[in-house]
């Protein structure tokens, strides 16, 4: 069935921050209309608005996308928040997709949003009533403990060293050097990231992306619109979100299915049969370093347990066969989960207009994949896009 | 027994009690560091006024969210104004009812398009109208920390 | 694009501008109290650990084993059939060694949380602690036997069961 | 877009106060079970999409999708939480279909509320966090403030808001699922203690659980898979201004601009004419008489009267909450809009039992997401 065609055709974003002085409702402004002024548009051209925004007990305020509203634009207009937890950056591209491509609204603004420092004592508590209440909460259950179990597995079932993982994070905020925005873009070893202080093994801290205040928005247009506004629209080709079982303890997590699943429905959708060789440009989720690497592998862009000799031999470096987290991803620009998976999306958009400036890749990359990933490892969320 | 059978006895069901261990700690924004403080040094009201919509919001913002401008137009407002509604509330914020009720109101500003949600007190529940014309009294000086309880309640004037 | 924008917006505080009191805030104790009903599946587990008893459920129709025990099948989308009684020993399929707590405190002595696979659930795995154990020792593949908590002090929840320790 | 989409399928547990027998995830279940066989379909090969309506807080659970794929059939599919109400779900179902990707869509909402033991704190967490949190009140001020104005603005007296009352209670005496059925007198609610002036106890809707999933389905399945479609023929929402500084007081704004989205897209000129019947939210007694005449019903200032006359009546001109309504039925959170749509299908189906208005044929489902938001939704809905 021919679909509507739609595409990025604006982007905007603040600087990621461990801690803003801006209200959520005035960062998710200055990027929307960041957004609007990159395309020239004002808010009486938008007719919906998509809030991508991560758990309330980040922001802390109930029902946090009625409180977020007037900073999204979307006073007195349709919104909806769609939500799958660290997958939702990337999934609220999806859902401004189907806004447009239902055929219901020619322009969609798509705002993610997150202002984690507001939970206390520390963003990281929130995660204490995410898992399952009765089971897994009231064994104190941290984060870092899935992400541990995690890449343990992964390692354990490819006899993968923790220093080759570490790589990606040396990659990803040398990467962020060139971003506007990064909070904590750097020049590091494998040794530093050997060296720092363990928090959960084999998670070291600088396996790790920082909690992160900021906001990332799109605009979206139908074509008809697209064309008016812009000669370089970046086409949405496909989209894909999936969740798996919330029962970890029935999974392998040495590979994440769900990523997999959510990708060959994108894949499916811009005709893509061959990722490896199709895709150009691709920023796969990296909120911890062997994240990418695992995301990689589930986005079908090589073989299971190959991602890392690839990045060893610089295949996913800026001048690489296939880069990865150009923008310098989570660990160097920051992890403001929703708005983290925007901005992902966003550095697609530039990179292939070519806008990217300092963080262009070479070769004029053609078609791009967006990813995050989410819950008790349980989402992955794909966008592809293409000019 | 199994699993197909349902609880069927009051004796099967044991909730587990849990909550939510976290607080929020919020900064006041661009507009509201500015808005609070003036209270709190110059015991002053201030609004933001968009140009374009021709609207002074109170309390004041960076930016107006009808025509998502920003705004920059920092204007002094009146500490007067009227009653626009009011309830008197009986339950607290848990729930359990009070003696005496709080009369809340959402105070409209002279020269502002909005104004504050806040108590009215010197005044008896029952004397209490729509349309009633209403001033800010302020915590004095020393006792102000820069909040929106910086104005312990609007009065009758 | 990017390269045209001079200052990005975001004014970044540090926590010294909260301590010293350079910028207002102000904070709120949500208050959110909770007590979630267990139902039938996790009802009859969590009774069943009271009594040192480990138990799942099996659907006849995919032939596996749930844990923690559920009513229904996620898979087949039908109730379950019958109860399973299950071992108190496993294999660790995956574990960390956590040097911090959930409000993101360091912590002295590391914790070991596991990933166990239960005796006789067919390799399902459920969330728990490694104890009586050189951290330096754990390996995946190591066999466990839960160490449960006297009788008495048991009260129904998953920590009844106090930790895992190598068989 | 110009296809059209039908609800295909409904499932609903029993709606009780408490419901200590099953957990938030059997009630989803069970639920989401029906619901399927109502349709005939199997989650697991024929629905391509799932759509859950939840907010973290009311839940207890942060990042609440987590919880959700399990209970509905959805392990490995696509499937997305939306924080809002569930019409606003059904919405989104609409959309995912009318891009043509989609064929089948199946959407849940529920409510447990009775596991949330501090509902007035719950409330106020949603206020904003410098300008209201710290006056430390309880939340429901808001409805006091707001129905004072509205009486003010529009004349409407205490009496007629009692009158909501009384004939909603009575509703639910016919409805299997409603908690809150009674014969009570306008009398009853003007005496009972006041809350939040001039808010009294009976005019406040007290919360209920219940599971509640619908199937959502493209013309051509719909009409392959049953002889019953229920048609979405249009469907409207938006947020007014959070802030309780310059949100509209007297007015429910949010509900005027969705419903005249919803109109434009069903193309009705008169709705008062076109519409059968409606559900509105009346969580408070006022509510329903302000949502009447935003929903353009009535005139401003005449839904008092309106109920007063009897015409909202099961058996009245346009029946106005023949199921209870949420003062009936009982307050379900977010599924509260499902219910609302619920009883549209059952009525429009012809299965609504005892409580069955004649010849409906166009139905209004109308939400809001309660205190303190200006959020609401609107959807018609058509068994032709």
């Amino acid at each position: 069935m021919s679909m509507r065609k739609v595409a990025i055709v604006g982007a905007g974003m603040t600087k990621f921050m461990r801690r803003a002085l801006e209200t959520g409702q005035e960062l998710a402004w200055q990027a929307s209309k960041m957004a609007l002024d990159s395309c020239g548009l004002t808010i009486n051209d938008i007719d919906s608005v998509v809030i991508g925004t991560a758990p309330d007990a980040f922001d802390m305020v109930h029902m946090k996308s009625e409180y977020l509203t007037p900073g999204c634009g979307a006073w007195r207009k349709p919104s909806m928040r769609g939500f799958v937890g660290g997958g939702t950056g990337v999934f609220s591209v999806c859902q401004g997709w189907y806004f447009v491509a239902s055929g219901l609204f020619d322009t969609c603004l798509v705002v993610g949003e997150e202002k984690m420092s507001s939970c206390m004592p520390h963003p990281q508590a929130a995660f204490v009533t995410c898992w399952d209440q009765f089971t897994e909460s009231p064994l104190g259950a941290s984060l870092l403990w899935f992400f541990a179990w995690e890449m343990n597995r992964y390692m354990n079932a490819h006899g993968i060293t923790e220093r080759e993982i570490a790589l990606v994070s040396v990659k990803n905020k040398k990467n962020a050097l060139g971003h506007p925005c990064a909070q904590l873009a750097a020049e590091i070893t494998v040794d530093d990231v050997m060296n720092s202080e363990i928090m959960a093994w084999p998670v070291k801290r600088l396996d790790v992306s920082p909690t992160s205040d900021g906001a990332a928005v799109l605009v979206l247009a139908s074509e008809n619109v697209a064309r008016r506004i812009t000669d370089k629209p970046v086409w949405i080709e496909g989209v894909g979100w999936c969740l798996d079982s919330m029962y970890v303890g029935q999974r392998d997590l040495y590979y994440p299915k769900y990523v997999e699943v959510a990708a060959r429905m994108a894949y499916d959708m811009a005709g893509i049969t061959e990722p490896s060789k199709e895709i150009h440009i691709a920023e796969p989720y990296d909120p911890f370093d062997y994240k990418e690497l695992h995301h990689i592998e589930g986005l079908l862009l090589c073989g299971k347990g190959e991602a890392p000799k690839l990045l060893a031999d610089g295949y996913f470096n800026r001048d690489g066969n296939l880069p990865t987290s150009p923008s310098g991803g989570l660990l160097g620009v920051g992890n403001a989960i929703a708005a983290s998976g925007v901005m992902k999306t966003a550095e697609l958009f530039w990179q292939l207009r070519g806008e990217a400036g300092k963080r262009q890749v070479p070769g004029k990359p053609k078609k791009g994949v967006a990813q995050a990933w989410g819950d008790e490892m349980q989402v992955g969320t794909v966008v592809v896009v293409g000019i | 027994m199994s699993p197909l059978e349902k609880v069927i006895q009051v004796s099967q069901t044991q909730p587990l009690h849990g909550e939510v261990p976290v607080y929020g700690q919020y900064t006041f924004g661009i507009a509201g560091e500015r808005f609070f403080r003036e209270i709190k040094d110059n015991a002053r009201i201030m609004g933001t006024t968009c140009k374009n919509c021709n609207l002074t919001y109170v309390p004041a913002r960076l930016f107006c969210e009808r025509c998502f401008n920003k705004i920059e137009n920092w204007v002094e407002v009146s500490k007067r104004g009227i009653v626009h509604t009011y309830t008197l509330a009986y339950l607290d914020l848990d729930g359990s009812r009070l003696d005496e009720p709080v009369i809340l109101a959402m105070v409209q500003l002279d020269g502002a398009c909005g104004g504050l949600v806040h108590r009215l007190s010197e005044v008896a529940p029952d004397k209490v109208k729509i349309g009633m014309p209403v001033e800010a009294v302020f915590e004095t000086k020393g006792k102000r920390t820069g909040s929106i309880l910086d104005i312990k309640y609007f009065k009758p004037c | 694009m990017t390269e045209k924008i001079k200052e990005w917006p975001g004014t970044a505080l540090s926590d010294a501008d909260i301590r010293e009191k350079r910028v207002l805030v102000t904070e709120w104790k949500p208050n959110l109290k909770y007590a979630w009903d267990t139902g039938i599946g996790y009802g009859r587990y969590f009774a069943e650990l009271k009594n040192g008893r480990i138990v799942g459920t099996k659907c006849h129709k995919c032939h596996r084993v749930l844990l923690p025990a559920r009513a229904f099948c996620e898979l087949c989308f039908r109730t379950v059939d019958e109860w399973v009684h299950l071992k108190d020993t496993g294999t660790v399929n995956t574990f960390s060694i956590a040097y911090t707590d959930t409000m993101a405190n360091r912590i002295k002595e590391p914790q070991i949380p596991a990933m166990i696979e239960v005796d006789g659930s067919g390799g399902v795995g459920i969330m728990h602690l490694l104890g009586e154990v050189d951290p330096k020792k754990v390996k995946i593949g190591m066999k466990v036997k839960a160490v449960w908590k006297p009788k008495a002090q048991r009260e129904g929840a998953i920590t009844d069961i106090k930790y895992w320790k190598p068989l | 877009m110009s296809a059209r989409v039908a609800i295909i399928g409904v499932g609903y547990t029993p709606f009780r106060t408490i419901t200590p027998d099953v957990s938030f995830k059997e009630m989803m279940f069970e639920a989401a079970f029906k619901a399927y066989e109502d349709a005939g379909v199997c989650p697991r090969n024929d629905i391509d999409s799932f759509i859950n309506c939840a907010e973290d807080f009311t839940e207890g659970r942060s990042i609440f999708d987590i919880h959700v794929p399990d209970n509905i059939g959805a392990v490995l599919r696509s499937i997305h939480t939306i924080c809002h109400d569930g019409i606003v779900g059904l919405i989104g179902g609409y959309m995912l279909i009318s891009t043509g990707q989609f064929s089948i869509v199946a959407i849940e909402s529920h409510s447990k509320l009775s596991n949330m033991l501090t509902l007035d704190y719950l409330v106020a967490h949603a206020l904003d966090p410098v300008c209201n949190k710290p006056l430390k009140q309880n939340a429901n001020y808001i409805a006091g403030m707001e129905m004072n104005r509205y009486l003010c603005e529009t004349g409407t007296t205490r009496e007629q808001c009692a009158a909501v009352c009384v004939k909603n209670k009575r509703n639910a005496i016919d409805n299997p699922l409603a908690s809150y059925g009674d014969r009570i007198t306008v009398e009853d609610v003007l005496k009972s203690e006041t809350t939040f002036y001039p808010l009294s106890c009976l005019d406040t809707s007290a919360p209920t659980d219940g599971g509640i999933v619908m199937v959502l389905a493209s013309e051509q399945k719909a009409k392959a898979l049953t002889k019953k479609p229920i048609w979405i023929r249009g469907f409207g929402w938006c947020s007014d201004t959070p802030s309780l500084e310059t949100r509209s007081w007297g007015e429910a704004t949010y509900a005027r601009l969705a419903a005249e989205m919803a109109y434009k897209m069903a193309d009705i000129k008169y709705p008062r004419k076109e519409i059968d019947m409606a559900e509105i939210d009346d969580a408070f007694s006022y509510k329903e008489l302000q949502h009447m005449e935003a929903l353009k019903l009535c005139h401003k200032g005449e839904a008092g009267a309106m109920v007063e006359e009897g015409a909202t009546e099961r058996e009245g001109e346009l029946p106005v909450n023949a199921s209870g309504g949420s003062l009936g039925v009982g307050w379900m959170s977010e599924a509260t809009g499902l219910q609302r749509v619920l009883e549209i299908v059952l009525q429009l189906r012809g299965e609504a039992g005892k409580r069955q208005v004649p010849n409906a044929s166009v139905g209004l489902a109308q939400s809001w997401r309660g205190i303190p938001t200006t959020s609401g939704a609107v959807m018609i809905l058509s068994n032709e």
